[in-house]
């Protein structure tokens, strides 16, 4: 497996013409920006002006600025648009696209790493450990679950993010 | 709503000996177990039954790896659901990513059969196929749906009164809608009067439901905290004593980065943040020290004076 | 929710029903900790918008008394259960201000209850029994007191612990003594006109009129045993429990004739009649009705025909045949 | 409308419902309930001293709830007849007005329900609409925020008469405000209500410059997402508006927010012009909302014959050429209960109304279409025995099956919809225009080359043909394999017709008409949909693919499902494959020919069969 870099083919995957089509009924109302809470603290971030590209189909525009990355997921757009947009998982898809084309932010990179190291995206050390004993709380222990993340991962092409990390 | 107050009344028959399997997820139990602590108090006191396993893994994540990778984002869920499905319980989880996460992916892979046999084609080298349809709860959908707070009200020991407090309900319990059904996403009522049954008031303020920022912190810090700054701004001016979360991020944005706002734009909350179970164990008469309360950024002891 | 619709707010301690216009606002507050959950506001209600929750009793004891629910769509804010609660529990609000426009407007009478004392008949030994027994803390004696030390001997010898222990117990010893009697002060908010006092008074110096009369009496066979729910449910302390002869006590010198005790025994346990009403005279059809649900139609009958021949008399005098 | 109250022609029932219309064109036969008002008008002088002495008050439905009216009232003070009402939800029935009223004796507390008969010649239906209550779009936090209006409120409180003297108000405190904004389009233009309810613009902008013309200091600003000013003098008007200094900020709110402490509002939008996220601090925000339809329109539409389009407004003939006419002949709509619309198209579609009611009032005599039933006296099996499934067929009562005699039709009565013609079991009824012979013919002629190759497509006038028509009117694209039969209504579609389709051989037949309650002819589209349930297990046993055979229900509307229905028709008559169809037809035509065989009795009918069975011969 590899990443794919085909713009047209990740369309493709994620849906072609009718994911575009979803975001065609845009009246460009701007509800979705008007509740953004990253909108709210960062002018340059716009949700209304990715969908005004996408319903244009420019979405080598969308994917190529890092503003992209800045959704918080927080669902308001989805919630309130009143042409039932749904906001935030298209730009999820625009991600899913941007991570295959030009990467990933380094704070996910980091996540990601630690999930394919031990399942989980926080570490258990032990100071924890010895907090989790201070508190009476049971000890934390996985089984087997590293080796199932490391399998669903290679399947699903995504450890291909993490060797292309160490290989830089 | 009208909703809502049907399965109140419906899940109140069943919830005898309710069991449920709970999902710890990453953040509690190694950052914040003072939260995991709470909650298995509050469970234990209220008599609902928790079975645990040692094999789920991350949820994952809703915001970065499903960014990353919807599909990895969908297995890795469905891997934990299959988990449910062979021990046969519902999930019961105490974090807001946990839950959309798992309520998403069994909501997605029930409707969608062509994706349920994607996901079912990733996790055969696992050994594992999932069916769908498993049922994924929140502490506060327990509490306040299976309980109620009729019940919570009439087994508090130690009432809250006059404690005036802020319900932050957080973005994933509510959002998106129509798949997490449980409350409303522009005025929620479930945690205010879940604090309301614990005597204490929850007060109005603006811009309830606006995110914490949490999700943007490995991302950009700097936007991050101005998001957390706006909701701490409107929380401070609606002149409450402390305020109460649901989710880990959430607590983590407002009680470990409160500083971090309050040195950054030169400002002073010191507002002390709990998770709702550990309000409910106060109320149900728990020992605060035994609570883990030192573990909080904030100091909590304001609060604890002033419900003393 | 279109502007003026109403709204029920359900507190701990309260029940509020409200419609607020912009130019007009009405609300209606029961108290939940004095209402004991009579039925008189339901059955009076014209518009049926009160109704009762039953009781839960556990082994004949009382575990939560009755509830008053009301619903926001039917109730018109005619003030009727504001008149009538024996506790006072209701309170009718128009814009803030406390009033109840159907007695303004003459569509309800006021009760007529009255509670006169008279301070020259107090003598400073009764105890304060009016104060201690009233059981809405409605009576406050204000009085002169004074101070007496009791004069024991102080024994000079003994050890210094029991010199200490000695001056101990005579600080225990002061006590207060009432001098004079200055005033008994009544809140009339509290007030619910009982009459419980009058009889706890050794000296007379109380006259009550209770806005309710009527009869009432248990039936001792349909009681079962160890039932002490209507106790626990009398507001004016009426009807007692004796642990000892596992039996109800009925006063029915105090009792207001509200009906909480009947509807938490059982069936016939209990029988309760209410014979008069007072209040200040009015003509009005929704009084008639509201009396004849109250009292039996009999009673309204009579209450009918005195008006009637009232009417006649003032026709006969004044000359002016219709 | 007080030039109506006094007019000696004009009679005016208020207080009332419509129970029941029966009868057809100039001889309606209408019952009315009048409700008791328990005021005897002749009496009543509207003095209103009764009002001063009832102790009751309610929110008043004329005011929006703004201010309260008591249990006996006038709903306002131009109405007309101006008598008193007493509304018995409210009344304590103290009786106190009775005493009030004195020596007029205008109070009559035993007033009961009465049912009037009208005999009525033409119906006109002006119901209005509603106003959408925005409590559901939870993030305007309308019932919430006490400062929030909507635009009718803030109608009634710029009244001089209205419930403030006509100066506006913070309902939090009473006082006056310094910054007000509008919001448009609230609840309509999304996934509440689709249209657009047209006046709002520019109600909006005629409230903001009575606004300024009584504040001069008031800051006042309006969100829009367009604003549409499609009328006469319109454009000016906004042009003023601008000219007056009301901002006008392009942008939908996503949310209000109000501070807890002095309820000051919070607009949180998009300025589209800046491209930025923008806070904006208000008194008042007034909400600008949809026009929907009325919540009983589609029960008064049932008693009517009058149907309701999807958004629920009433649907008019033709949408270009019959605007104001409705399927029931004699029956006019007018205003907003046909669509949102403002005060000079309503006055102009009132009028419109009134002049096409009067031509039928002034003539004498008035044509019908033609397309009436009439019974065949000698076929008709009533006769012989106890049948009258016409009768109970007939929605409008036209047909009569008196015992012992044939059934007979009564002409003006008859809205020709043919679900007699296709239950008569003896085929004694025929529908002029749609007979047996015209629609068999028809059949023939259009699958006289390739049938199996074709979609023959049944439709009734008013909906599924209406849908074919909406798809061509939108340009809208499906394959040219289909073939429309048009009937007046679906209850016309005899089973025959299907079989003898099939029998020459068509590749599928389409049977469709309305939804089940937006049938034109009341109960038709019902009688069509129970007799054709039947028709797949038939052809299944005769030996063809039951998916040959559909039924689609769809509206004139629905120009989308149209085109879709047919690509999808086409998709499958091409997976059946052209063989199959052949070898199944073959198979089926004995079975078929028994199920035709009253056709071969009718000589009429007979001659079309053998005509162009001699045609296949000679080819």
């Amino acid at each position: 497996m590899e990443i794919e870099k085909d713009l047209e083919k990740l369309i493709e995957e994620i849906g072609g013409e009718d994911f575009q089509k979803k975001v065609q009924v845009c009246y460009q109302c701007g509800t979705c920006v008007g509740g953004c809470p990253v909108a709210w603290v960062n002018e340059n971030f716009n949700p209304r002006k990715i969908m005004l590209a996408l319903s244009r189909g420019e979405i080598d525009e969308i994917i190529n600025n890092d503003l992209l990355w800045f959704c918080c997921y927080c669902h308001t757009c989805l919630e309130r648009c009143p042409q039932k947009i749904p906001v935030s998982e298209i730009i999820v898809k625009l991600k899913n696209i941007a991570a295959k084309v030009r990467g990933i932010p380094e704070g996910y990179v980091n996540e990601l790493k630690m999930i394919a190291k031990t399942g989980r995206i926080s570490s258990i050390s032990s100071a924890t450990e010895r907090r989790r004993e201070q508190l009476n709380l049971p000890k934390l222990v996985q089984t087997s679950v590293e080796k199932d993340i490391k399998r669903i991962l290679k399947q699903t092409g995504t450890n291909l993010f993490l060797e292309k990390e160490i290989k830089k | 709503m009208k909703r809502t107050r049907a399965t109140k009344e419906e899940s109140n028959l069943e919830k005898e000996n309710k069991d449920y399997l709970l999902f710890k997820g990453c953040l509690i139990p190694s950052s914040l177990p003072y939260m995991e602590v709470a909650a298995r108090r509050a469970l234990e006191i209220l008599e609902i039954k928790i079975t645990e396993t040692d094999n789920f893994s991350c949820c994952p994540d809703p915001i970065g790896i499903k960014a990353i990778s919807e599909l990895t984002w969908l297995s890795m869920g469905a891997r934990n659901l299959c988990i449910a499905q062979e021990i046969g319980k519902d999930i019961l989880t105490l974090c807001n990513g946990c839950y959309e996460t798992l309520k998403e992916t069994s909501h997605a892979l029930s409707e969608d059969s062509e994706l349920l046999e994607k996901v079912n084609k990733i996790l055969l080298p696992l050994n594992r196929k999932y069916e769908g349809n498993t049922i994924v709860k929140h502490i506060a959908e327990v509490l306040y749906l299976d309980i109620g707070t009729n019940q919570i009200t009439n087994m508090i020991k130690k009432p809250l009164y006059g404690l005036k407090v802020a319900a932050f309900y957080g973005c994933h319990l509510v959002r998106p809608s129509d798949v997490m059904n449980f409350d409303d996403p522009e005025e929620p009522k479930s945690l205010d009067e879940l604090i309301v049954a614990l005597g204490a008031d929850s007060l109005p303020r603006m811009r309830k439901m606006f995110c914490c920022g949490a999700p943007l912190l490995g991302v950009n810090m700097d936007l991050s905290l101005n998001i957390a700054k706006e909701n701490l701004d409107n929380i401070k001016t609606s002149g409450v004593d402390c305020i109460v979360t649901l989710c880990p991020f959430c607590q983590t944005q407002f009680d470990r980065n409160q500083k971090v706002v309050e040195r950054r734009f030169n400002k002073e909350y010191n507002l002390p943040v709990f998770y709702y179970p550990e309000l409910l164990c106060l109320a149900l008469g728990v020992d605060p020290y035994q609570l883990g309360f030192d573990l909080h950024i904030v100091k909590v002891d304001q609060v604890l004076n002033k419900i003393k | 929710m279109k502007r003026g619709t109403p709204v029920k707010i359900d507190k701990r301690d309260k029940l509020i029903l409200e419609m607020k216009t912009i130019t007009k606002e009405y609300s209606l507050t029961l108290d939940k900790d004095l209402c004991c959950g009579c039925e008189i506001c339901t059955i009076i209600c014209p518009k049926e918008a009160l109704s009762l929750i039953d009781a839960q009793i556990e082994n004949g004891s009382l575990i939560e008394k009755p509830k008053i629910d009301a619903d926001p769509d039917k109730c018109i804010y005619c003030g009727e259960c504001v008149i009538l609660c024996p506790y006072n529990a209701f309170k009718l609000k128009v814009n803030g201000k406390e009033t109840i426009p159907s007695v303004d407007l003459e569509a309800f009478p006021t009760l007529i209850r009255e509670i006169e004392v008279d301070v020259k008949k107090c003598i400073p030994d009764c105890k304060l029994a009016c104060q201690e027994g009233c059981p809405f803390e409605a009576i406050e004696v204000i009085y002169e007191k004074e101070i007496e030390v009791s004069k024991k001997e102080k024994k000079a010898e003994g050890s210094e612990k029991e010199r200490k222990l000695a001056k101990s117990q005579e600080k225990k010893k002061k006590i207060e003594k009432i001098k004079k009697i200055i005033d008994v002060k009544i809140d009339k908010e509290k007030c619910t006109y009982c009459s419980k006092c009058v009889y706890d008074c050794p000296y007379n110096a109380i006259k009550v009129t209770k806005p309710i009369e009527g009869k009432i009496s248990i039936n001792y066979e349909l009681m079962p045993k160890r039932f002490k729910a209507a106790a626990d449910v009398c507001p004016t302390k009426a009807i007692t429990y004796d642990e000892k002869k596992d039996k109800l006590k009925l006063e029915d010198k105090w009792c207001l004739f509200c009906g909480a005790c009947r509807l938490v025994s059982p069936e016939n346990a209990i029988i309760l009649e209410r014979t008069r009403i007072l209040h200040e005279y009015i003509e009005s059809g929704a009084w008639n009705k509201a009396l004849e649900k109250l009292i039996s139609p009999e009673e309204l009958a009579k209450e009918l025909r005195i008006k009637a021949e009232n009417k006649i008399r003032y026709w006969i005098l004044e000359s002016r045949v219709p | 409308m007080v030039d109506a109250g006094h007019h000696p022609k004009i009679n005016v029932l208020t207080y009332s419902e419509l129970e029941e219309v029966r009868g057809f064109v100039g001889n309606f036969k209408v019952k009315v309930k009048k409700k008791p008002r328990f005021v005897i008008p002749e009496k009543c002088n509207g003095c209103g001293l009764c009002v001063d002495v009832c102790p009751i008050e309610v929110p008043n439905e004329f005011d929006e709830g703004t201010t309260t009216r008591k249990a006996i009232y006038v709903p306002f003070a131009q109405a007309v007849p101006l008598v008193y009402t007493i509304d018995m939800d409210a009344c304590i029935e103290c009786f106190k007005c009775i005493e009030a009223c004195g020596k007029l004796e205008a109070i009559d507390f035993s007033q009961k329900e009465e049912i009037i008969e009208l005999d009525i010649g033409t119906i006109i239906v002006a119901t209005g609409y509603d106003i959408y209550d925005p409590t559901p779009i939870k993030q305007y936090g309308y019932g919430r925020y006490p400062n929030v209006l909507t635009a009718l409120e803030l109608e009634r409180l710029l009244d001089e008469s209205g419930p403030t003297m006509g100066k506006l108000y913070r309902p939090s405190d009473m006082k006056a405000p310094g910054k007000v904004a509008f919001i448009q389009c609230v609840g309509s233009r999304d996934d509440i209500h689709e249209y657009c309810s047209g006046f709002c613009c520019m109600y909006t902008i005629k409230n903001s410059l009575i606004l300024r013309e009584k504040y001069p200091d008031l800051d006042i600003s309006i969100y829009y997402m367009d604003i549409r000013t499609p009328s006469k003098g319109y454009e000016e008007f906004y042009r003023r508006a601008r000219e007056e200094g009301i901002k006008f900020i392009q942008g939908k709110p996503s949310e209000i927010a109000q501070d807890p402490n002095n309820h000051n509002l919070f607009i949180y939008s998009e300025d589209l012009a800046k491209g930025k996220a923008i806070r904006d601090e208000v008194d008042i925000v007034i909400l600008s909302t949809a026009a929907e339809p009325r919540p009983d329109s589609r029960t008064l539409g049932s008693k009517l014959g009058v149907t309701s389009g999807p958004s629920g407004f009433y649907m008019e003939s033709h949408p270009k050429l019959k605007p104001i006419d409705t399927p029931t002949e004699g029956v006019f709509i007018a205003g907003s209960s046909q669509g949102p619309k403002d005060i000079p198209y309503s006055v102009a579609q009132g009028s419109a109304a009134s002049s096409r009611a009067s031509r039928i009032l002034s003539s004498p005599e008035w044509e019908i279409e033609p397309l009436i039933a009439f019974v065949d006296a000698d076929k008709c099996r009533n006769v012989r025995k106890k049948c009258g499934i016409c009768e109970t067929r007939c929605p409008y009562g036209a047909i009569i099956a008196p015992e012992g005699k044939p059934a007979y039709v009564i002409g003006a009565k008859c809205h020709g919809c043919g679900t007699c013609v296709a239950d008569c079991p003896e085929g004694a009824i025929t529908q002029l225009h749609y007979t047996d012979v015209q629609i068999v013919a028809q059949i023939h002629a259009i699958l006289r080359e390739k049938p199996e190759e074709k979609i023959l497509v049944f439709t009734c006038h008013w909906c599924s043909f209406g849908a074919a028509d909406t798809a061509g009117n939108s340009h809208l694209k499906y394959p040219p394999d289909n073939r429309i039969i048009k009937v007046m209504c679906s209850g016309r579609l005899d089973r025959k017709f299907i079989y003898e389709a099939f029998r020459i051989g068509a590749g599928m037949v389409l049977a469709s008409g309305c939804h089940p309650q937006d049938c034109h002819y009341i109960t038709g589209q019902h009688h069509a949909e129970r007799r054709l349930k039947a028709v797949p297990k038939i052809l299944e046993r005769a030996g063809i693919s039951p998916e040959r055979f559909s039924v689609k229900w769809m509206s004139a509307s629905e120009g989308q499902t149209f085109s879709k229905v047919m690509k999808e028709s086409s998709e499958t008559l091409k997976s059946i494959g052209i063989e199959r169809i052949k070898e199944e037809n073959e198979k089926a035509k004995p079975e078929l020919e028994k199920r035709i065989k009253t056709f071969r009795e009718d000589p009429d009918v007979a001659k079309i069969l053998l005509a162009d069975e001699k045609v296949d011969i000679e080819a």
